[in-house]
């Protein structure tokens, strides 16, 4: 059965607006930049929030609908939720947060137990079982969390952000635990996320929700192959310049890019240059790249082996290049450097 | 876990000291006056035996109608948008005003034998409620009751209503969340509440002898029956007092060991 | 520059002593009357715990003797006397005329308790009387005796006469007199030099007809 | 934020609506009965309106000393590891237990002139407490202060730590983490306690009449001069208990009204 | 001046047993699996958890000693510090809990929450300054808590997941500003992290903590040149292998594999091996790769163009490839592939 929402809300600063249907056994990933509202909604269609004005069904299952005024009752939706914050009953043991939903859904203190031991080992959290939350470290919180939300056979899952605690190797794990517990229970699920790869893992479709309104939705690799707007492009490691097209020209500001082949008419436009295609330099390079620009380092991240360099000035660009590569260069955050990408490096898509 | 250090400004001991010593004082000095040579016989006087007997059921009968009557109506008062509450709570706060005698009056005039709803019982079922144990509990239910109201609305308003919301979203039906949420969450406020009620309850007086009379065995509480010893034997009386406090000790000590460690087990 | 006399007084000495303490002011206008009025057992533990009483005005013997024996005084006045009546509702409706019917099964008694003095000498009224009474309630106090009966929840009890006097809510069926009881109501000045006065007025015939008037007698 | 549906089991409204009754109908029931012809001439009478006076600002008084003395005596018994804390909390519940009337008489017995404590303070000060305004807030004090006392050491025994520690860790000094956080975050129980305080306080009798007496102007309180028209005028003393039950209203309106947006304000 | 720390504290299942010394103006990271005891070390460090028996000091301000009792309560150790749940008071707007700190320490209300508004501005969020922490986005939340450790002068910041409820971008951005930040104060600095950019972008060292015990410290360049467990190597996204090594083949249980040329003695030692230097196979492969082996697919993480997949049996090894290059092999999850990796790509070092 397919989950149908449609919301729209006022949120203070901005309003909340979505159209979404999430099918059957199918993981929707929402992710957005802080603020942008993915909390407010999933809170709306569990039913914990209201939802303004709009609709919220699950196969022909009403519930929420403010014309007519329907409402289900959050206890009548069968979720399997996961909250942003707050999520254990702190006056519960372990073991009875995650026996909490089948208890109340009919089933015996002792069988309850049951289920939830097996769910808390094969979260591998089962000497857990005694402990209050109180006492529980961020991560293990959040597992708890997790197992308990795909207990019992939940009809929709809600997950906000629930791997946002969790080490890495934890993150695998549970990933791994979500795709299988979703694809077994073949129900729609609701992923929140500020996690990459938990989207382009998780996630059979993307919806970016930005400032309270999907500005694109689609497969990771449709994103990936297309970013619409600067922040799926930098969730995605791609730098997006928005800019008008003439000829093989876009012109953003003062900043002027010569991209490579292509058939999109002049007018608005969108190129992306991936961030390892570009080279950096200490003085103007010579040779072939169309084009050479003089930038300034704003701040560099690290990984193991890689680093990426974000420029500003004209323009944001993020490179990305080896440690060894930015040592033998020899700059460093605030320095002034030279960027240079191959025009045929640079793609343009319509705006 | 191990020491754990005191974040209270320790000027605070002087006042908390001085309030100490207000309650204990008085309670010092009348065991202190109260003639121990007459413990036995007062003992074994059946008066004091059915007074003593007859106070501790009719407050534990109230305290428990006081739960089942009080806990929801806070419940309303707190969770609910009801059109008259804070009018209601402040009605619930008069009935401690009133001097207990006037108190006494007021349950008359509704439940008396020629009150508009005591005639109704009296008529109908052939009942009449004064000058029965029935009576002692309606009195101390009019003045004790909104001790729990009071206390368990305000702890109810307090508390974040966060786990009711996860509790609801984990499948909990209204019941459960009530049962296995909403109270637990209060439970401090809740034993508090029932303590002040029983208590209240336990040392009523003058509404209960204003509105059920006085009666050995049916409605001589043991507050009766000090008063009265001391209207000819106040040093006997003082020993009644005495008597009363100690039994209340026992109780109080006897909830708190059941209660406590269930308030306190979950802080470090 | 007045002088500030305190009279305690029980409680049902209320308007009398109202009286008397403006008589008093007007006779003595350097003198500041301050009645305390509250049950005589409770003046009595107040005086005998040092309250500053000049003058002691009981509703009974006992708590004057409880207060004399406190603080080692003489002997009190007698300045009123009180009579027992059997207070039923308004019209008579049981038809009740004396202690006998007090002992029918369909009247709902209401008497004071033993321990306080209406209820003790509602006993030997009853005992003159030889008869056997089943009370509804013992009262704390013969007002509330009254008050159970004008309220209804009971049909008859005994009470003074100075408590019905007066009142519209309840009728009075009188007591023969080999039936009735002496109640007196004792003073003594605590303080002499400040309190005699005070006790004079109250025994003199300006003092005598106020007590009169709200139906006490006076010796 | 718009409709916020009902969480509670509507049987509930049952239990709930048997305890409003409980509560208002002895009330509507004093106010139907009382003499309202004679409204105007006690209102103009000096001895009701100093009686209604002095239980103001006595009552206040009290509720005042209660707070200073009481919230100090809460955090203690609720925050530091007091050896004695289970029998003094006990101890406070006790005082609410006795008959007022024998409260009155154990004061006596700490305070009276020929007391240990009483003369003492005769003899070094020349100060004699009972037959004073002083008397009245003690007397109060005794009885009412357990309220506040109780309430709050409930409310701070089930507060979260973590807020204060935060409060902390950025630098507050005890003083400060007190008065910016830990009272804040009982504050519906301060307010709760208070106002049963002040109730207890306003409607307190016997223990006043017994240790402060009753004096009019000085120690003769709304509750007092009740009382004692009761003995003589039934139905002018309902009269008073209606002007009593009025103004105790306009308090707590009076209260609420700056209160209660404080306490809910931060829920949605 | 130095925060020299020494704590040993029981955690029930483990114990927390953590010697460190944190210089001023260093940023020291402490990283490491759920439950390690990171957040346990940070509170012990500020004073709000017991320390057990050790000695916590702040150059020559002793500010705990379970040897003499000396204890420094907390409000007294000019902190800044980040929570890592609850961070917020509640009954505060945004603004006063960010002008708490300054009023504690003295200031007049005027000038606490002018400095607060500065500070809010510096991170961008003064239009949060009149809400209240409850109608707060959980990143918002998070960024308040940051401005609030940063603003007056601190002596010591302690930071537990400063950045782990924030998106990509304003991760970057709080980055930067706790860069500047922890330079212009020139002050030790400890923060908690799962997050490896955050570890190797900000941390002077990194502190490895595993099971209340710290198993490796140094740099990010050190720790990526020779992990020494096989959490640091996942983290680093690097293959860590324990085993016997015996002329240049290195036996961990029933595997084997031929290693680079290398000095190392036989005995225990430990190969590492990057994921991008095995190629997965659909069939066994031909050719020179010395080691070659069938294993089986356990799960697959996806970044934007590329993938890492995780194969366990006989040994637990991550293989990180093209999106296209994965395609092009046409395996999944749970699906049994080959292995190769040149001898060359497999480093050696002492056990
Ligand atoms: N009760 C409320 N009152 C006022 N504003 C609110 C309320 N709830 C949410 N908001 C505002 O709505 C916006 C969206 O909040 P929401 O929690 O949905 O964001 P989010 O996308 O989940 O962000 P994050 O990734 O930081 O968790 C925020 O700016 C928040 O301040
Ligand atoms: N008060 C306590 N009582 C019992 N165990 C506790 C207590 N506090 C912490 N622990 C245990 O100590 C261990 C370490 O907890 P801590 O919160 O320090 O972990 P952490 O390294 O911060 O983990 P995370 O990354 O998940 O936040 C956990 O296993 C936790 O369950
Ligand atoms: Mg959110
Ligand atoms: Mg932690």
């Amino acid at each position: 059965m397919t989950l149908a929402i449609s919301v729209r809300r006022d949120l203070g600063t901005h309003h909340l607006e979505v159209d979404l249907e999430v099918a059957d056994g199918e993981r929707l990933v929402v992710i957005g930049p802080n603020g942008a509202g993915k909390t407010s909604l999933l809170r709306g269609v569990a039913g914990l929030d209201p939802i303004g004005s709009g609709r919220v069904a699950f196969g022909d299952e009403v519930w929420d609908d403010t014309t007519t005024g329907a409402h289900r009752p959050v206890e009548a939706r069968r979720l399997g939720i996961v909250p942003q914050r707050d999520a254990l009953l702190a006056h519960l043991t372990v073991l009875d947060n995650v026996a909490y939903g089948p208890r109340s859904r009919g089933l015996s203190r002792h069988a309850a137990r049951r289920l939830a031991h097996d769910e808390l080992e094969r979260f591998g959290i089962a000497h857990l079982a005694a402990a209050r939350p109180r006492s529980l470290s961020g991560g293990e919180a959040q597992r708890v969390a997790i197992a308990r939300a795909l207990i019992g056979e939940p009809s929709v899952l809600l997950l906000d952000e629930p791997t946002s605690a969790l080490d890495l190797s934890a993150k695998a794990g549970v990933r791994a635990l979500l795709a299988t517990a979703t694809t077994a229970l073949a129900r729609p699920a609701l992923i929140v996320t500020h996690d990459a790869v938990d989207a382009l893992t998780l996630g059979d479709r993307i919806a970016v929700l930005e400032e309270g309104r999907i500005t694109q939705i689609g497969s990771g690799r449709e994103l990936a192959a297309a970013p619409r707007t600067a922040y799926v492009a930098e969730l995605l490691g791609i730098n997006l310049i928005r800019g008008s097209l003439r000829g093989s020209v876009l012109t953003s500001g003062i900043f002027e890019l010569t991209v490579g082949a292509h058939e999109v008419p002049s007018g608005e436009a969108i190129a992306t240059v991936r961030p390892r295609s570009i080279s950096l330099h200490r003085s103007r390079p010579e040779g072939s790249p169309r084009n050479v620009w003089r930038s300034r380092i704003n701040s560099i991240d690290r990984t193991a082996d890689r680093v990426r360099v974000r420029l500003v000035d004209p323009v944001e660009i993020v490179v990305e290049l080896t440690s060894a590569g930015l040592d033998a260069i020899g700059v460093g955050e605030g320095d002034e450097v030279w960027a240079s990408v191959k025009a045929s490096e640079v793609v343009v898509t319509g705006g | 876990m191990t020491r754990r250090r005191n974040v209270l400004p320790r000027v605070l001991l002087v006042p908390a000291g001085i309030a100490v010593a207000l309650f204990s004082l008085p309670i010092v000095a009348l065991i202190a006056r109260a003639p121990w040579a007459e413990l036995g016989s007062i003992l074994t006087t059946g008066d004091t035996r059915r007074a003593v007997g007859l106070s501790l059921i009719t407050s534990l009968v109230t305290t428990g109608i006081a739960l089942v009557l009080g806990v929801p109506l806070a419940l309303m008062l707190a969770r609910t948008r009801l059109p008259g509450r804070r009018i209601i709570l402040a009605v619930c706060t008069l009935s401690m005003v009133l001097p207990p005698v006037v108190a006494g009056v007021a349950l008359l005039s509704v439940l008396g034998r020629r009150a508009p709803i005591g005639r109704l019982l009296d008529d109908w079922f052939g009942v009449s409620i004064p000058f029965t144990g029935a009576a002692v509990v309606i009195a101390q239910l009019f003045v004790a009751m909104p001790f729990l109201v009071i206390t368990l609305e305000s702890a109810l308003g307090a508390a974040d209503r966060g786990p009711e919301e996860t509790a609801r979203a984990l499948g909990a039906r209204p019941w459960r969340v009530l049962a296995t949420v909403t109270l637990p969450s209060v439970r401090s406020a809740l034993v508090a509440g029932t303590v002040l009620t029983w208590a209240r309850a336990i040392g009523e007086f003058g509404a209960t002898i204003t509105f059920a009379g006085n009666l050995p065995g049916v409605t001589r509480t043991l507050p009766t029956e000090t008063y009265l010893t001391l209207q000819n034997d106040p040093d006997r009386a003082l020993m009644l007092a005495v008597i009363q406090v100690a039994v209340c000790l026992g109780v109080l000590v006897a909830l708190r060991r059941r209660w406590t460690p269930a308030i306190t087990g979950g802080r470090p | 520059d007045t002088q500030r006399l305190n009279v305690f007084a029980a409680a049902s000495l209320g308007p009398v002593m109202a009286d008397v303490e403006q008589e008093f002011e007007a006779a003595n206008p350097e003198v500041d009357v301050v009645v305390n009025l509250a049950g005589s057992s409770t003046l009595a533990a107040q005086i005998v715990a040092g309250a500053d009483a000049a003058v002691f005005a009981s509703a009974n013997v006992a708590q004057m003797d409880v207060v004399r024996d406190g603080l080692g005084l003489g002997a009190a006045t007698v300045f009123a006397t009180n009579a027992l009546v059997i207070v039923v509702a308004p019209g008579n409706p049981l038809g009740i005329a004396g202690a006998d019917d007090l002992a029918r099964p369909d009247v709902v008694v209401a008497l004071a308790a033993p321990e306080v003095p209406a209820g003790d000498y509602a006993l030997q009224m009853l005992g003159r009387a030889g008869v056997e009474v089943a009370p509804s309630t013992l009262e704390l106090d013969v007002r509330a005796v009254v008050t159970r009966v004008a309220l209804g929840d009971a049909d008859a009890g005994i009470a003074y006469l100075t408590d019905v006097v007066g009142r519209a809510d309840v009728a009075a069926v009188p007591v023969p007199d080999d039936q009735q009881v002496l109640v007196e109501y004792p003073v003594l000045a605590i303080d002499p030099s400040t309190g005699g006065p005070f006790v004079e007025m109250l025994t003199s015939e300006i003092g005598r007809a106020i007590l009169r008037d709200a139906g006490f007698g006076t010796p």
